[in-house]
């Protein structure tokens, strides 16, 4: 719970400042709302961007940072395209999303929080997207059972796609990767240490 | 017509075996057809694509495609880095630009390239696949390549997101680009200036997470197509085609519709329109097939 | 000394007015029933050659009265300007022939239409003089600036810098007003990204090296008299000393004051000293002398603020302001940035409904407040509970809820109030005036009674006419500084509330319009709107009773009363409408070229047919700003008129004497229109009162009526505006259906 | 050949909107010789194309009737149209001006009394209605132009019915032969009021304002209500003509927004609270606003306009218009007072376009400092060139005016100076 001490005070959104992709610009937002409007998942917003914003800046760090509505962004970029002041909304709520993550504060099973792990951790197997893995991967996140269930319900999409030689059962074996995985790790390892020093502590 | 020159960016969906393996093989006729040679950048990565932030966050992500560039630059040395995905082209731009404008997360990125012996410089121009032939080719110089015309169909440009937003192309609005249309009417197809659904997100990576929620807005698209008295659907994006294609059955028994609509690449459109057959333009790989392509591809 | 009068009428048979009138017949109207000594046709008068033509009348042949038979008094007023002469125009092409359809069976009466037209226009010739000078006239270009605030000091150097000495009187000890008292203000020029230093001291200290400019400190007007061009004023110091100076303009600049916060009751500021306003606010940042702003309870660093728009402003409740002050978000984003600048690690929130930081500089400056952290909040605060930490309860209109929040300083954005004399219409068209049919209350006095601040000597007040909330706005969207005391401008937030940058623009525009006023007083012309007019209105002594109707209708308050009780006509004050005219029971009022004669002749000189002719008259007095452009306009469309219709021009609806009403219905006329501009609260009159004059004085036209025996519907008073195109030419012929309803007249003779 | 009489005594103002018409007013009746260039064939300016002031309610031509009578009646005053200034040479005192004056094909002779429109065939967009209804190759802009002087357009010269104007016209107006001239005069100072323009509505793509009929924007709408417009001012669809019974009234669209112009316009919330008021009681009408910047005694009017029945505010910037029914625009975004999503039909839409200075600050003839949003600044740098009204900010027709009346009073001093008439 935010105490009045911390309410439409700066101390959250410095914190998002500091810690959050893009996050100086939450102070930009002038509440217009074209941002929650242009949204293809809009009505799936518990609180559009421009009222996560305005919550930021009212200091509600709980109910911003446990939201699912971050989570609903499907990179489309109409925010950006039509946000009048300039703010790169998109990334805005990548990075809050993010954060939230890193906090341990996301809601339990947000399927695409955990897509995006699963994505991930997939490419950076091999460099390369293993699409078949990753898709197994997807079904069964939720378990065995639940597993099988997914992947009997996308079975025809599956073999449409394999008489398309759009999806390869070979896959499975191996696949496409760059040459020297073991260097792309280091790399993004080191990026990963830089990013996360870069992180300050506001508990 | 000049040769044109480009290092190749293909991304992993269109690898051999993956969601739009189909797109290469046309994408790749229609540049012998228009010569352009593409030069692959050796021993690229993935870009991270739309959802790759939810597992790697800022840096990691734009460390991705900062070495991609990097790799370009040493290897392909001089040429512009072109890719006909969507999100390669955008997640590579994006991190050009973001890295040139933040000199700390420049540097941040070629320490972690440096494990690699790697360095970023972000001097070379990231373009898409499209911009090549609009502001390279023409539309005229597309139209003096047609051996057989896409007479009589209709075909409904579907854009998308990403190749639309944030960059955009040749200076053309985020709400009603007119590139599609334009290549459609010089493949002498009709075009449908008022099928409305032209920018409207299919949901992207969250048709695997969130297949609902994309599914809706993917009925929506193909109804609309269908409203207009479309024949198919032509798209410049990867995950656009997948999404927009695959999903019809669910989507059919979901909403109670008989959806058949063919999903194609314009450089099928391209393809076909130049004389070449079914296989160079792919149109085996679709799973909703193209007949009247097919027809005029065996002409 | 009457010159002998020589009267040459002219006809143009261009534009179609040849091939539909007799213009043989014309001229012989014009010679035999119009007098004049000679006329000649020319088929287009407006040309170089017809031009040349009466140049020539008036070179050669010496005339002195001329009467111009072609257009519209509005159409080649350049080609037809002769200065040098009475001249007068009659309407043959938008008011004949473009208003009546061309066939066999209009030719008659279109014939007489013309006809008549010229009669009037003859009479009217020979009823005016041309206007000249009165000799009243003085030259005095020096400019009295009354404030010494950033407005005042900017007028006094503006009109300094424009070659016109100054007489600069400010009530302080000091120049500088409340600007001084600021710790900085809001950015001039582009970006306008940060509040920076005044200039007030650079500016206070250039006035005092400019022996072009006399400053006046502790200083007040004891009185003002005089009219533009002769203004005489006597200065009064704090020591009791008096003085006097002349000045031929005056530029009011006394600008505001801040609203009393202790009225408001709901943010605590009468019960702790950490509630604070933006004004107090500005001398708590001064106070810090580049250190960090404390708290006034107990010196503690201000760690945050609360700012708290719209405080008492924008309000329909009792003692609130009703309107916005104009700069006050814009303010409480610049002095959020001084606890950025000063505070360091400072937390700002401004809590606002709209924001309005409008223009450029105004978006600019939000963008960059949010730059600086400055946070923004769509919310209405409801009360501030005093204590050590301040708590701010408020509605917060994005997140739905109400809330509140904690700091340690809270900042009243309280509005501004003009510092205004009393208005000189309080009890009659002001805030204190009655409701319709209640009585007037001749002795309501505003409920603040406030000091004069320029003691004017005039009949009707002592200082400027307010519009509304005690500013010295201008009513007029497209002339901002006609205010209704000629030769004096108010400017700055005096006038309507504003920030710096504007009240300095304001100043300048003030000042220039101080100088024209100078300079046309001196040279006997008239001011806005009939900018160097030379006419000026004089009386016959010997028939005035001294009603003061004249003294009291007046709309800028021109006439004094002399010691005998005369009226007092101060020209330069006068603007010319001919208000006067038209309220004098007597008709002793008349300007050289717009009198009881020129109009009353035109009424008499229109043949009025015998009533079994069947062919009616219609008066139509249209106002000349509005309602004769729009019957203009309805002519060149091609609207048509009927052919009963007999239009006079008048300056202003306010001008019209009873006695051409009288006059017109002894006559044999069969119906009156009357055209004026919208009066009331939008009032669109350009003489402000006139048309409302006119309305309250053809109200009783109805006795004259009764006496006469005539019907009520016989006389009508209608708003017409300029834009009234097919309107006012159905009015006209309305009546002309009423008149065959009711019947023709019984005075015809 | 165009005389122009002037000294470095003389100020030229280009510009004669309500701005520039005004700094020459001040300026001529203050006893100054002015030059007045302006590049229509009328002046006036842009407030001639509007139906209503706010918040009185009353008629610009009413000022206009009034300003062309000073105007007329002033002999220190020339009146240059059609014309433009292409290059200022010089400093404050002395100036050299180039001013390019297009051909009218219609001299001084002409009488206004119609008969060559009547003759001519032709028929071209009228501007004058932003090209909502149409004028003739040879017509009078509109009823109250002055100069009350005909114009032949251009692209009927050399046409039979450019000759059948000049057969006509029997005070041999129509001068078929003219040519387009430049001339040089010198001038003491200059009074830049070239005005504003609207923003172009076509570049706000997700309005639609070039792919849906029904949404027009704000300065149409003035015509619209005119009853001297293209529609008798009878407030009509422009696709299917019928009477509107529900209209949206958009704000910032160009304005505030980074993407368009960066600057608030001022004016637009009350030019949209004025046109609440022209249609009748029973049409709904939805504002869409992100602030409603009503300063000073404008609140009175905003609450007036907030107290109507039919009326009400949406604090939203709309996301996009898609055509819904009947070709009935549907507005689509979020009321952030609360998060309420919308998806709004309306019968017509109006864009409350912004204002964009008409300084082009490439082309500009003389070095002076321009701002990044394109208003010229007041820097002592810009020597004696003025800039009076919408030249130097948003504003609204009164502050245009009383920036004006200041601005004729810079060139005064300039011109006092020259003259040696300040010792």
């Amino acid at each position: 719970m935010s105490t009045n001490s911390q309410k439409y005070r700066n101390s959250f959104l410095k914190e998002v400042e500091a810690n959050v992709e893009e996050g100086e610009w939450v102070k930009m937002c002038m509440q217009c709302g074209v941002c929650a409007g242009s949204c293809p998942l809009g009505k799936h917003w518990d609180h559009p961007p421009q009222e996560i914003f305005m919550m930021i800046r009212a200091g509600k760090r709980d109910e911003v940072l446990t939201s699912d509505s971050m989570w609903m962004c499907t990179s489309c970029y109409n925010c950006i395209a039509r946000c009048p002041r300039g703010l790169p909304i998109t990334h805005i709520m990548h990075g809050l999303a993010v954060y939230s993550k890193r906090l341990g504060l996301m809601p339990d099973n947000q399927p695409t929080a955990e897509f995006g792990q699963i994505f991930w951790d997939n490419l950076m197997k091999k460099g390369r997207v293993n699409e078949l893995k990753m898709g197994l991967s997807m079904y069964f996140k939720d378990g065995f059972s639940q597993g099988i269930k997914n992947a009997m319900a996308n079975q025809k999409l599956g073999q449409n796609m394999m008489k398309a030689k759009r999806m390869n059962a070979m896959e499975i074996m191996g696949g496409h990767g760059v040459k020297s995985p073991g260097d792309l790790a280091k790399i993004i390892k080191k990026a990963q240490e830089i990013e996360d020093g870069n992180i300050q502590d506001f508990s | 017509m000049a040769k044109i020159e480009l290092s190749f960016y293909p991304g992993c969906s269109s690898q051999k075996g993956a969601t739009s393996s189909n797109y290469l093989v046309s994408a790749q006729t229609m540049c012998e057809e228009l010569d352009i040679t593409l030069n692959e950048i050796p021993d690229w990565n993935c870009c991270g694509a739309s959802i790759g932030y939810g597992g790697g966050g800022e840096l990691p992500r734009l460390t991705l495609s900062a070495r991609n560039i990097a790799l370009s630059e040493e290897h392909n040395a001089g040429q512009e880095i072109v890719s006909p995905c969507a999100a390669c082209w955008l997640n590579t731009r994006e991190a050009k630009e973001r890295l040139n404008e933040d000199e700390k997360m420049m540097q941040d990125a070629n320490t972690a390239l440096a494990e690699g012996g790697l360095r970023f410089k972000g001097e070379v121009n990231v373009r898409h696949m499209v911009e090549v032939l609009v502001e390279d080719i023409g539309f005229d110089a597309i139209k003096d390549k047609v051996k057989k015309p896409l007479e009589g169909l209709k075909i409904a440009g579907y854009v998308g997101c990403q190749t639309n937003r944030p960059f955009g192309i040749a200076g053309e609005s985020f709400e009603n680009p007119q590139y599609l249309d334009k290549i459609v009417e010089a493949v002498g197809a009709d075009s449908i200036p008022t099928f409305e659904k032209k920018v409207q997100c299919c949901g992207g990576a969250l048709a695997f997470s969130e297949p609902e929620k994309s599914q809706e807005m993917i009925h929506g698209i193909i109804e609309a197509a269908y409203d207009n008295g479309a024949d198919m659907i032509v798209t410049p994006c990867p995950l656009c085609q997948a999404n927009v294609e695959i999903y019809q059955d669910q989507i059919n028994e979901t909403y109670g519709t008989k959806f058949d609509m063919p999903v194609v690449y314009y450089s099928t459109l391209m393809s076909v329109a130049f004389g070449r057959n079914a296989q160079d333009a792919a149109l085996n790989g679709h799973i909703i097939k193209a007949k009247k392509l097919e027809e005029i591809a065996s002409k | 000394m009457a010159e002998e009068k020589k009267m040459a009428g002219f006809v143009c048979t261009g534009c179609g007015i040849g091939e539909r009138l007799d213009a043989g017949q014309l001229e012989t109207t014009a010679t035999r029933d119009g007098k004049m000594n000679t006329c000649v046709q020319h088929e287009m008068l407006c040309s170089k050659e017809g031009v040349q033509v009466i140049r020539d009348t008036i070179d050669n042949d010496g005339a002195t009265h001329i009467m111009i038979a072609a257009c519209s008094r509005r159409a080649k007023v350049e080609a037809f300007h002769f200065p040098e002469v009475a001249m007068t125009r009659a309407n043959l092409r938008e008011g004949v022939i473009w208003v009546r359809p061309d066939t066999d069976e209009n030719k008659e009466t279109t014939q007489e239409m013309a006809d008549d037209y010229i009669r009037m226009a003859c009479a009217e010739a020979k009823f005016s003089t041309k206007p000249t000078k009165s000799g009243e006239q003085e030259l005095d270009k020096t400019i009295m600036v009354v404030g010494g605030g950033i407005t005042g000091m900017t007028a006094a150097m503006e009109a300094a810098a424009a070659g016109y000495p100054v007489h600069l009187v400010e009530k302080g000890g000091a120049l500088g007003g409340r600007i001084a008292e600021y710790y900085k203000v809001l950015p001039t020029r582009s970006p306008y990204a940060a509040p920076q230093e005044s200039s007030i001291a650079e500016m206070a200290a250039a006035i005092e090296a400019d022996d072009k400019i006399a400053v006046h400190l502790n200083s007040t007007l004891a009185q003002t008299s005089g009219a533009p061009g002769r203004f005489s004023v006597d200065v009064a110091t704090e020591s009791g000393s008096t003085s006097n100076f002349t000045c031929g303009a005056i530029v009011q600049a006394t600008g505001f004051t801040p609203y009393d916060a202790n009225k408001l009751p709901e943010f605590g500021y009468d019960k702790s000293a950490d509630v604070v306003t933006n004004h107090e606010l500005e001398a708590l940042a001064k106070a810090a002398n580049g250190g960090p702003i404390k708290r006034p309870s107990d010196g503690k660093e201000i760690t945050s603020v609360a700012f708290v728009q719209n405080a008492g402003q924008c309000s329909d409740e009792e003692g609130k302001l009703a309107y916005f002050s104009g700069v006050t978000d814009l303010v409480s984003i610049k002095q959020a940035m001084y606890f950025k600048e000063l505070n360091g690690d400072c937390d700002t929130t401004v809590l606002f409904n709209n924001l309005r930081t409008p223009g450029a500089a105004g978006e600019d400056f939000y963008r960059a407040g949010q730059e600086a952290m400055v946070l923004f909040s769509k919310g209405i605060v409801s009360e501030v509970v005093p204590g050590d930490s301040l708590t701010v309860k408020f509605k917060d209109l994005i997140l739905n809820e109400d809330t509140e929040m904690d700091c340690d300083l809270v900042v009243l954005a309280v509005g501004m109030e003009p510092n205004s004399g009393p208005d000189p219409y309080y009890a009659t068209e002001g805030e204190g005036a009655p409701e319709p049919g209640e009585e007037a209350n001749p002795n309501a006095v505003p409920e603040i009674s406030v000091d004069s601040i320029l003691n004017l000597d005039y009949r009707q007040g002592t200082d400027l006419p307010q519009l509304k909330y005690g500013f010295n706005d201008s009513h007029f969207i497209c002339f901002p500084y006609e205010t209704r005391r000629t030769g004096i401008y108010a400017a700055g937030p005096v006038r309507r509330p504003m920030d710096i940058q504007q009240a300095r623009d304001d100043a300048a525009g003030a000042t220039m319009k101080a100088i024209q006023a100078a300079e046309n007083a001196g040279k006997g012309m008239a001011a806005h709107p009939r900018a160097g007019d030379l006419s000026y209105p004089s009386f016959r002594k010997e028939g005035c009773t001294q009603c003061k109707r004249c003294t009291v209708e007046c709309p800028f308050g021109a006439i004094n009363e002399d010691e005998k009780r005369y009226p007092l006509f101060n020209e330069a004050r006068c603007r010319r409408c001919g208000t006067c005219m038209g309220a004098c029971p007597v008709r002793v009022i008349s300007f050289e070229n717009y009198s009881i004669d020129t109009v009353g002749q035109q009424i008499k000189n229109v043949e009025i047919p015998e009533e079994w002719d069947e062919k009616p008259r219609i008066l139509v007095l249209a106002c000349e700003n509005d309602a004769y452009p729009a019957l203009d306009q309805a002519a060149m469309n091609g609207v048509e008129i009927n052919p009963w219709a007999r239009v006079i021009p008048v300056r202003c609806l306010g001008s019209v004497s009873l006695s051409w009403i009288t006059d017109s219905l002894n006559n044999g006329y069969d119906g009156i229109v009357l055209m004026g501009c919208q009066r009331g609260e939008d009032y669109q009159c350009h003489f402000v009162r006139g048309s409302a004059m006119a309305n309250e004085r053809m109200s009783k036209v109805g006795d004259t009526l009764q006496t006469l025996n005539l019907e009520p519907e016989r006389v009508v008073v209608h708003e017409v505006a300029i834009t009234d195109i097919e309107r006012a030419p159905k009015l006209i012929n309305d009546m002309a259906e009423t008149v065959e309803k009711i019947g023709m007249s019984p005075f015809k003779f | 050949m165009t005389e122009v009489i002037a000294t470095n005594e003389t100020i030229l103002v280009v510009g004669g909107g309500i701005s520039g018409m005004t700094a020459a007013l001040e300026a001529a009746e203050t006893g100054k010789k002015v030059v007045l260039v302006e590049k229509r064939p009328y002046v006036g300016g842009r407030v001639t194309q509007l139906y209503k002031y706010f918040p009185k309610l009353c008629h610009p031509t009413c000022g206009l009737e009034i300003n062309q009578r000073r105007a007329k009646m002033n002999p220190n005053l020339t009146i240059i149209t059609m014309a433009e200034v292409t290059d200022i040479k010089g400093e404050a005192g002395n100036y050299t001006a180039t001013v390019k004056i297009a051909p009218r094909y219609i001299n001084d002779n002409c009488t206004g009394c119609g008969d060559c429109g009547k003759a001519v065939e032709a028929e071209f967009d009228d501007e004058y209605n932003y090209g909502m209804g149409k004028r003739k190759g040879a017509y009078l802009p509109h009823r109250m132009a002055m100069p009350q002087q005909y114009v032949i357009d251009p692209a009927i010269i050399g046409t039979d019915d450019a000759q059948k104007a000049k057969d006509v016209c029997k005070v041999n107006a129509v001068d078929l032969d003219m040519q387009e001239e430049t001339i040089e005069f010198n001038a003491g100072a200059v009074v830049w009021a070239t005005g504003w323009q609207p923003y172009d509505a076509n570049k706000i793509q997700p309005y639609g304002y070039d792919r849906f009929e029904n949404v027009i924007t704000s300065v149409e709408f003035e015509r619209l209500a005119d009853p001297t417009g293209p529609t008798g001012g009878k407030i009509l669809r422009p696709s299917d003509g019928k009477e509107v019974k529900n209209v949206a009234f958009i704000q910032c669209a160009g304005s505030r927004d980074k993407n368009h112009l960066l600057h608030c316009s001022r004016i637009c919330c009350m030019a949209s609270l004025k046109q609440c008021t022209y249609p009748a009681d029973d049409v709904d009408i939805s504002v869409y606003y992100i602030d409603i910047r009503a300063i000073d005694r404008f609140e009175d009017f905003y609450q007036k306009v907030k107290a109507q029945e039919n009326v009400s505010f949406i604090k939203s910037k709309v996301a996009s218009i898609v055509k819904g029914e009947d070709d009935s625009p549907v507005l689509h975004g979020v009321d952030t007072e609360g998060y309420n999503r919308y998806a709004n039909q309306h019968d017509l839409v109006v864009l409350a376009v912004g204002m964009e200075p008409s300084v082009d600050k490439e082309s500009f003839p003389v070095d002076i400092v321009i701002n990044e949003e394109g208003f010229i600044e007041p820097a002592s740098e810009n020597g004696g060139i003025f800039a009076a009204g919408c030249s130097s900010d948003a504003l609204d027709v009164n502050r245009a005016v009383q920036h004006a009346t200041g601005a004729a009073l810079r060139a005064v001093q300039v011109i006092n100076r020259v003259a040696g008439t300040e010792g």
